[in-house]
């Protein structure tokens, strides 16, 4: 490969949208356009001569490297078969108050945690976990959370009632409404 | 610790930004003046910390000032007469000698890690694509032995006053005043009893007690207690009934 | 290339995150971890011998493929990309503390630094670089936190034994029992 052909495929892996020739020869102060059109015709010729995954495809906005569409199905495929992931420390410590508290608010999670929850809570939302279950009193009237059915799903339970009480939390994560 | 944007033109901006703190400014000072670092001449070195952070306008930071102190310390301890012929004077400086050199090391490791950092922001990741949110998360793999032991784990670290956590309920003075006041208005003297009425609430009583005292030094009223023990008793004060 | 070959480029270009082994063997029913392993040699060859402007990485989470050292300033030059914003120097002590020391809480990373460590550790949670890995003993039960696979990233690394070991910095390293 030759050197600009080697800067302008680095320039389009990295940038993951579309770049116009123009733009590509701003790369080396020595290329003109026709240099640019001749980089990328060498790498089209590699990626599909070498039997590669990806290709230079030209579209409205410039050109792009693109997954052949007989790999795309595979790697979709693939997605859809993925392994289970596990919950990161953080995400599990959230869900386990929420589900032992709920309902209960950020702040209330950010205490026992005693760190910032806004990026967990997100992905628990995301994840259809944990949802919205209504506002506290106090200032700004705050959200409270509380699981989800999918959550009891995925763990295998039939109601709230089926999580086991554990003694030291029937204490201290006790939802705030059954205190004697 | 950051200065606020419109005293960049200042010169102590841009030198704050050149220490990440006083340890590093005291390194500083240290290779400037070529001392050897398990011999500090602690007087001169904390002149110059103090000098500098004057100079740097440093004074707001805590930090810094309570490094200087720390210096100044040392200093103090080494101007104190050494008990003669004790082999195990232990030098003032030690302890900070030992920080220099573990702060000295944290230095060398950020550096490496720094350069590590430099390297790798020389090889880009392919951007972030726009058809990736279209794929569906992989599949969540949730234990209920997991969730249990990250509960009690939680349960276990909180601290003492969560356990029993005390709602607050506010105290409410106001009420008993004008309770009291309206009792008053209709009899010459009630019995606290009456006031505080069945099953009371410590809060209630509180607020009871507290409006009764206060009623009493603007002179509204007189408490009695006619024996240890007894009944309370709250009468109007007849002398000041005009306020 | 070989089929397989083709399937994990294509993966490993659209998927925008490091791949481990696992992950890239559910592209084929019935490819086995070396089959991978020898996938990406072939593919490292390739892009090594072929001149190109990108290379197959180890990470800490799995390969990943990157652009070369030397297109970087031309890529970042022509702002086709953007460097990651650089840590201050109080971040990376932080972080360098963190990375010998943990499991380790904020009060040892103060006396260390003799600064405050609020507004640092704030940081580094916010960008993923260090996480809430426990609790330690003594008043209050601190946090205690720990390097994440993100910092290995950072710095390209594939595991914390890539860090340089303390003895073969010049500064000689005070006996770990001392601690104070």
């Amino acid at each position: 490969m030759r050197s600009l052909t080697k800067l302008v495929e680095a320039a389009l892996f990295a940038a993951a949208r579309p770049l116009t020739a123009d733009e590509l020869a701003v790369l080396d102060p020595d290329a003109t356009e026709v240099d640019v059109l001749a980089a990328l015709e060498e790498l089209r010729t590699v990626y599909d001569q070498g039997g590669h995954g990806v290709e230079v495809v030209e579209v409205a906005e410039g050109f792009e490297i693109l997954t052949r569409r007989e790999c795309a199905e595979a790697i979709a495929e693939a997605q859809l078969v993925q392994r289970p992931r596990k919950l990161s420390a953080a995400a599990m410590e959230t869900l386990a108050i929420i589900a032992y508290r709920q309902p209960v608010g950020r702040a209330d999670i950010e205490q026992i945690r005693g760190v910032q929850a806004d990026g967990v809570l997100r992905l628990l939302l995301e994840r259809g976990l944990v949802d919205v279950v209504g506002r506290g009193e106090g200032i700004g009237r705050p959200l409270l959370y509380g699981t989800t059915p999918a959550f009891l799903e995925l763990l295998g339970l039939k109601d709230l009632n089926e999580l086991p009480r554990l003694e030291e939390l029937s204490v201290a994560l006790r939802p705030q409404g059954e205190a004697t | 610790m950051t200065a606020p944007a419109q005293l960049t033109d200042r010169p102590f901006v841009v030198e704050l930004d050149a220490f990440s703190g006083p340890l590093d400014l005291l390194l500083h000072l240290i290779r400037e003046q070529e001392v050897d670092i398990a011999d500090i001449p602690i007087g001169r070195i904390a002149d110059q910390f103090l000098a500098s952070i004057h100079e740097l306008g440093f004074n707001e930071a805590a930090d810094y000032l309570e490094m200087a102190a720390y210096l100044l310390r040392i200093k103090l301890a080494m101007l104190l007469p050494r008990p003669l012929g004790d082999d195990e004077w232990e030098d003032p400086r030690a302890e900070l000698v030992r920080r220099l050199l573990e702060y000295e090391q944290i230095r060398e490791v950020a550096d490496w890690l720094a350069r590590r950092a430099g390297e790798r922001s020389d090889r880009f990741a392919r951007g972030l694509l726009s058809e990736e949110p279209d794929l569906p998360p992989p599949p969540l793999l949730l234990e209920l032995a997991e969730l249990l032991a990250t509960a009690q784990r939680l349960a276990e670290g909180l601290p003492q006053d969560v356990l029993h956590r005390v709602v607050p309920r506010p105290l409410d003075t106001e009420g008993a005043t004008a309770r009291i006041r309206e009792l008053l208005s209709a009899r010459e003297r009630f019995d606290l009893l009456e006031l505080l009425g069945a099953r009371p609430s410590v809060t209630d009583v509180i607020s009871c007690l507290i409006a009764l005292l206060e009623l009493a030094r603007l002179g509204e009223l007189v408490v009695a207690q006619d024996i240890p023990f007894g009944s309370v008793a709250v009468a109007r004060a007849v002398a000041h009934e005009t306020r």
